[in-house]
């Protein structure tokens, strides 16, 4: 039988039906149209569908539209402010970080929610925080290179403005 | 004369023969000919072939012109990613 | 032809037009679009390698409320005319429609039955369930070995060998036997001084593209038929499924959705033709999508090979005689790259004497596809684990080995063709200055070097451009971007029209939009479609040209189009740019737009080196690369920024088939492996960076010089990886992946 | 069966007569190897019966003999948090491998063990630190030792209407430590090939007064080996001592050959990484952390 939930989803109210086995990824692609988050697996193995779920990093396909009752989600639609990109998309962009792009979406959640924990990563940790998140076509370096500049573009505006 | 080389595969429907002398000015009346002088081999085993004419390698020929001495070597189609 | 000398736009690194929607998910896929009254078809998969189907009764499932439509091999084309010819690939229709749906047998596990619509996914799949198939098992064929054995089940009661002296009297799992050879062998032989001979072998690899085949169709009450679908060629989808349903290809229309990955994988259609079957006997549009598991199950792999080469060479290590003996696994239907392979495994090298006999081998796993550059990786792994073998044994260094061998321009292949305007010793040449070649190493450590090559394709192009008012460019064109071709066509159309980067909006047009193209596919877009593009643009500055003359009452010759505006050469005060004759249109002969069309029926062949240092830890057999450096010819580099990725990207699939991916089955032929857990690529933390080294010999049949880039970058890091490995190890291993456990056992194994 | 339901219960009761009431009822917690099974086939759940809702399951405590962790909490909190880490830093690695961050991000200790893979990354590292597991059911509440839990791969003691409620670990002493290592193809992202952990507690003179190892993936459940412990006790770990220890532990092992590795790569590699997390182990409970 179908679930009525009341969520908040990129800082809107959003109310839906799911079944009780629907992921929170069939939610967001086919009954709320937000198709920016991609199925690449369905089973946790690629991070296309990263989303944040109260700020912390998941795989919209390994939650349940259910559990989303009361909860908070950030998926890739959320990010930029109108069309002002995150440092992160703007990076991604200048790097010419992306081939296909399908990785992409979740490249930028996994890394914004690195760089929102920690905003001085090395490379190494770069490629750790990122290791669920499949890329095939970029062989990841220009990821991890737009990344690192991402990272030090923000703390040199939040120097700024300290 | 040019000389056309074959494959394997069309050598199967020429006797074995492996190289034929024809008298042609372009690729397709020399594929005519070529037909012409083996009737069981068939049209797929050849429109389908790339060539290389005097080495220079050609996709899908058709009008190229030969000259009186040319070398035509069949080329198997190459799949591409 | 000239080659252009000054180049303002071309070669700088500006942001895909594409860019931003690809960063914040506005982009849309193949599974990103929808229409109302859209339904959901489903896959019914065979769950045997082999067997004959003696019936579907799929009435059960037709019962069910919610279920549109069933359809299976009967709803297929009867009969096919002749082979499609698709641009670079050349396709039985018979075989391509009996592996979209299985018709007497199911050849592989996973292969398609039947396929259903129904209003929703869950009753899709709940419908599947319920379509009772009867099957009678029969032997599966597993391997190489298995299936030349004369006494093998065969697959295809009706496939003679094709390339035997005679056609042979009994079908066989052997599809085809080609032969190519130059010089006299057995003389090479006899004038070498060191003979070596190794076989190698490589596990089947996917592509391994993020994103799963996905489609909608849409048929209307007048069969005009819609197709959204991620593919590398919407004219191809276009073909086949005309083909394949008995439907004329004009009233098909195909738009190409943004692809996530394609590698070669998705030149071919599974789901499309039952999209439209389904949709024509539902009425409704009906989308469908793969599941990851289908993609591993159905969808084409590269090919599990096996190669024995065999080299005559001097003591001083010049290379007199090379043989080789390929053999490729085509999956369940003819059509491995075997040829393809064989034209690739010596042609880096000008010994005189050579031959490369390839075979062609049925078995009942998936059919396999294109993959990056298709049958060149295992043939370079073969041979350039072989050179380093023996620069190892005659004690050369072995870029020496490479420099003292490495073919010419005017050197014969052994496919016939001459070489010519190639770039190997330039590539040799900047291997053998990078820092990575004389960098020290630890224990435990060992470096690779492998010479890459690959033809590049041309064929058949178009593209349009468009003078909007306001002045700017819309750029349509016919190969779907897939790794940033749109900001490569831009920046040549800049160039060629003199106007800023950001004025051109290049667009991939639907099949309706847009002039034929062949696939994004041998490495060909930014060549054909790029000189498709020029041609576009030249077109368009002749019309330009000829409508100032007209506004100033001069002769057309008089007029100069330069840095985006016409001027009078005779009368400077002559002065009109793009706006303003945009302006004129509607007073003049109307809208200005440039055509392009080209088929090239020649390509510029390409080279690589690459460098790979790998670590092995010698008490679990695990290795890690620690270094790699891809050195590629590309002719000219429109973009370097998307050059370099194609050769990090490439690099990276390479590492990973080396090391750890491989369609893994069991005793009946099921995929063990079928997810991203277990069929291992390469994750971020795997990886150093990938150095790269483009080098830029023009070619001289583009108007930008270009040579394609995207196939070359996988052919080798196989073998450098895999020498870096034996050489850290002290091992010999000659079958990919060098998983740990093979490599342990080696290490032990030597003692 | 399809799923019929999903039922976010508030209190430790209503879950019980939940798991007990609903036709093929699971407890849910992180679903990361759960809901992968359900699409797979692997499972057929009836009912979803999320526990993360209720009061305790969530949390990591510090209390005067032990830790306790929710079962439910995910493994980013585990591996992220200080003083678990400077008491237990083997059993927080073990936490921050199970999968990738997003995976972290949902698994938790409950999930791990209930899912009762002999290749548990947690499992390992809990053992040797002599975890309890806390289980609610229609019984009330009991007790169990960690290596108990599992009766072969995919099978658990939890009765009808039980569930894993919390995992204890008792306080360690001074100079006690633990490693664990576990061997997979890639560095990330893959499931434990081997795992090894061990805990060792050693004297002033540097002298191995209790040890405690523990082995994944090379046996149905997690493999411990009171023989190979025995034999480091008393000892300064020194190479005879460890070799000793590895050969009893390797023969002590029972892997299966599958498309992760072979019984052979299995058994030797188990010895590795023995030895290694004996030596980690040592050297931290030198340091006395």
């Amino acid at each position: 039988m179908a679930i009525h939930v009341h969520s908040t989803i990129n800082g809107q109210a959003a109310e839906f039906l799911c079944e009780p086995d629907a992921s929170a990824l069939d939610v967001l692609r086919d009954t709320l149209g937000l198709t920016g988050s991609k199925e690449g697996c369905n089973s946790g193995d690629c991070g296309s569908c990263s989303v944040l779920l109260d700020g912390s990093l998941v795989c919209a396909c390994l939650v349940l539209g259910a559990e989303l009752e009361g909860r908070e989600l950030l998926t890739i639609e959320g990010v930029a402010a109108g069309s002002e990109l995150h440092p992160l998309q703007q990076k991604l962009l200048e790097h010419n970080a992306l081939q296909c792009g399908i990785c992409i979406p979740g490249i930028v959640i996994a890394a914004k929610a690195l760089l929102d924990r920690d905003p001085s990563p090395d490379e190494t940790t770069v490629r750790f925080a990122l290791a669920g998140n499949l890329c095939r076509c970029t062989g990841y370096d220009k990821i991890i290179r737009a990344v690192l500049d991402a990272a030090a573009t923000m703390r040199d505006s939040a120097g700024a403005h300290a | 004369m040019a000389r056309l080389v074959l494959l394997p595969a069309q050598r199967t429907h020429t006797g074995g023969v492996s190289e034929v002398d024809v008298d042609a000015t372009d690729v397709r009346s020399a594929v005519a000919e070529l037909m012409k002088r083996f009737p069981a081999l068939p049209a797929a085993e050849v429109e389908g072939c790339h060539v290389a004419i005097d080495g220079e390698l050609v996709m899908d020929p058709f009008l190229e012109s030969l000259a009186p001495q040319s070398r035509v070597i069949f080329v198997q189609r190459i799949g591409a990613g | 032809m000239t080659i252009a000398t000054h180049i303002p736009v071309v070669g700088s690194r500006p942001p895909r037009p594409d860019g931003a929607d690809k960063v914040t998910g506005r982009a849309r896929y193949g599974a990103d679009f929808s229409l109302p009254g859209m339904v959901w078809g489903a896959v019914l998969r065979s769950p045997h390698a082999h067997a004959r189907i003696l019936g579907i009764d799929t009435s059960a499932a037709r019962a069910m409320p919610g279920v549109l439509a069933i359809v299976t091999a009967e709803d297929m084309a009867e009969s096919f005319s002749a082979d499609v010819a698709a641009g670079e690939s050349h396709v039985d229709m018979q075989d391509l429609s009996r592996n979209v749906l299985a018709r007497e047998k199911v050849l592989y596990h996973g292969h398609a039955v039947a396929a259903v619509a129904a209003t929703t996914q869950r009753l899709a799949k709940e419908a599947l369930r319920a379509i009772r198939v009867d099957y009678e098992e029969l032997p599966a064929v597993l391997d190489i070995d298995a299936a030349l054995h004369p006494d093998a089940p065969v697959l295809h009661p009706g496939m003679f060998t094709r390339g035997l002296p005679e056609t042979p009297s009994k079908p066989s799992n052997l599809a085809s036997r080609l032969v190519m050879q130059k010089g006299d062998l057995e003389q090479g032989f006899a004038e070498s001084e060191v003979i070596m001979q190794r076989t190698y072998t490589c596990a089947s690899a996917h592509q391994g593209y993020i994103e799963p085949h996905a489609c909608l169709a849409s048929a209307g009450a007048d069969g005009q038929i819609d197709i959204w679908c991620c593919t590398q060629g919407h004219f191809a989808v276009r073909s086949y499924t005309a083909a394949l349903l008995g439907i004329e290809p004009a009233s098909i229309r195909v738009t190409a959705t943004e692809i996530g990955g394609g590698f070669g994988g998705k030149t071919t259609v599974y789901l499309e033709p039952l999209a439209v079957a389904l949709s024509r006997k539902s009425g409704r549009p009906v989308k469908m999508q793969m599941s990851r598991e289908d993609v591993f199950r159905a969808t084409g792999p590269g090919s599990a090979t096996r190669i024995t080469v065999k080299v005559g060479a001097k003591r001083d290590g010049t290379l007199i005689a090379m043989d080789a003996l390929m053999e490729y696994e085509a999956g369940a239907f003819k059509g491995s790259p075997a040829g393809a392979g064989a034209m690739t495994i010596f042609t880096a090298y000008a010994a005189p004497h050579q031959r490369a006999v390839a075979l062609d081998i049925v078995v009942n796993k998936p059919k396999v596809a294109a993959y990056r550059a298709p049958g060149a990786p295992q043939a370079a792994h073969a041979t350039e684990c072989l050179l380093n073998e023996l620069a190892a044994e005659l004690g050369i260094d072995p870029l020496e080995l490479r420099f003292r061998n490495a073919t010419r321009n005017g050197t014969p292949t052994v496919y016939g063709a001459t070489l010519r305007d190639i770039g190997l010793q330039e590539c040799l040449e900047a291997a053998r200055a990078h820092p990575h070649w004389s960098a020290p190493l630890a224990a435990h450590q060992g470096r690779g070097v492998a010479v890459g090559f690959w033809f590049n394709h041309g064929a058949q192009s178009s593209a349009s451009v468009h003078l909007v008012e306001g002045g700017k460019i819309l750029l349509q064109e016919g190969t779907p971007d897939i790794g940033g071709s749109r900001a490569s066509m831009a920046l040549m159309a800049a160039d060629t029209l003199g106007i800023p980067y950001t004025d051109i909006h290049p667009m991939v047009a639907d099949t309706a939009s847009v002039g034929y193209n062949d696939m994004t596919g041998g490495s060909r877009v930014t060549y054909a479609t790029g000189y498709a593009v020029v041609e576009a643009c030249r077109d368009l500055i002749a019309s330009l040209r000829a409508r100032a003359a007209a506004v100033w009452g001069v002769d057309p010759a008089r007029v100069e189009w330069k840095d985006g505006t016409a001027t009078d050469i005779e009368d400077s005060t002559h002065v009109l740019g793009l706006s303003a004759l945009a302006a004129l249109s509607g007073r003049m002969e109307g809208p200005l737009s440039g055509q392009g069309a080209v088929n090239l029926k020649s390509a510029a062949p390409s080279f690589s080196v690459n460098i790979a240092d790998v670590e092995v830890d010698p008490d679990t057999g695990a290795s890690k690369v620690l270094r790699f450096t891809a050195i590629q010819d590309a002719g000219r580099a429109i973009h370097p920024d998307f050059v370099e990725g194609q050769l990090q990207g490439g690099a990276v699939q390479g590492i990973g088939w080396a090391l750890n991916e491989e369609y893994r089955f069991d005793a009946k032929g099921v995929l063990e492996n079928p997810g991203f857990l277990d069929y291992r690529m390469p994750v971020a933390s795997d990886l150093p960076m990938i150095d790269t080294v483009i080098v830029e010999v023009p070619w001289p049949d583009h108007p930008f010089g270009v040579r394609g880039v995207g196939e070359t970058p996988i052919c080798a890091p196989m073998a450098a990886v895999a020498s870096a490995l034996n050489a850290a190890a002290g091992t010999a291993i000659r079958d990919l992946p060098l998983s740990p456990p093979r490599v342990l056992s080696a290490i032990l194994a030597k003692g | 069966m399809a799923v019929r339901a999903y039922r976010a219960p508030r209190s430790i009761p209503e879950a019980v007569s939940l798991l007990a009431s609903e036709p093929g009822a699971f407890a849910l917690s992180g679903g990361t190897d759960l809901l992968v099974q359900q699409r797979s086939g692997a499972r057929d759940p009836g009912a979803f019966i999320d526990l993360k809702r209720i009061p305790g399951m969530l949390g990591i405590e510090e209390q005067a003999a032990c830790w306790r962790i929710g079962a439910s909490t995910p493994c980013v909190d585990i591996a992220s948090h200080a003083g678990l880490r400077r008491e237990f830093p083997g059993l927080v690695e073990a936490a921050g491998l199970i999968g990738s961050k997003q995976v972290q991000g949902r698994a938790s200790l409950g999930g791990n063990l209930c899912n009762a893979s002999p290749a548990a990354d947690s499992v390992p590292a809990l053992v040797v630190n002599r975890a309890s597991l806390l289980i609610s059911g229609p019984q009330g509440e009991r007790r169990i030792a960690a290596e108990c839990l599992t009766l072969g791969p995919g099978r658990t003691v939890l009765g009808s209407g039980e569930f894993l409620s919390a995992v204890e670990i008792p306080r360690a002493a001074v100079r006690q430590a633990d490693a664990y290592l576990r061997f997979i193809p890639r560095t990330e992202m893959d499931i434990a090939v081997v795992g090894a952990a061990a805990a060792l507690q050693l004297d002033a003179e540097g002298r191995c007064t209790a040890a405690r190892i523990a082995l994944g993936a090379v046996a149905p459940t997690v493999l411990t080996v009171p023989e190979a412990d025995a034999v480091l006790i008393g000892t300064h770990l020194d190479t005879d001592a460890v070799a000793a220890c590895v050969a009893i532990a390797q023969s002590a092992c029972n892997p299966i050959s599958d498309r992760r590795g072979t019984a052979e790569f299995r058994r030797h590699v188990a010895g590795v990484l023995l030895r290694r997390v004996i030596a980690i182990a040592a050297q931290r409970a030198a340091q006395g952390v």
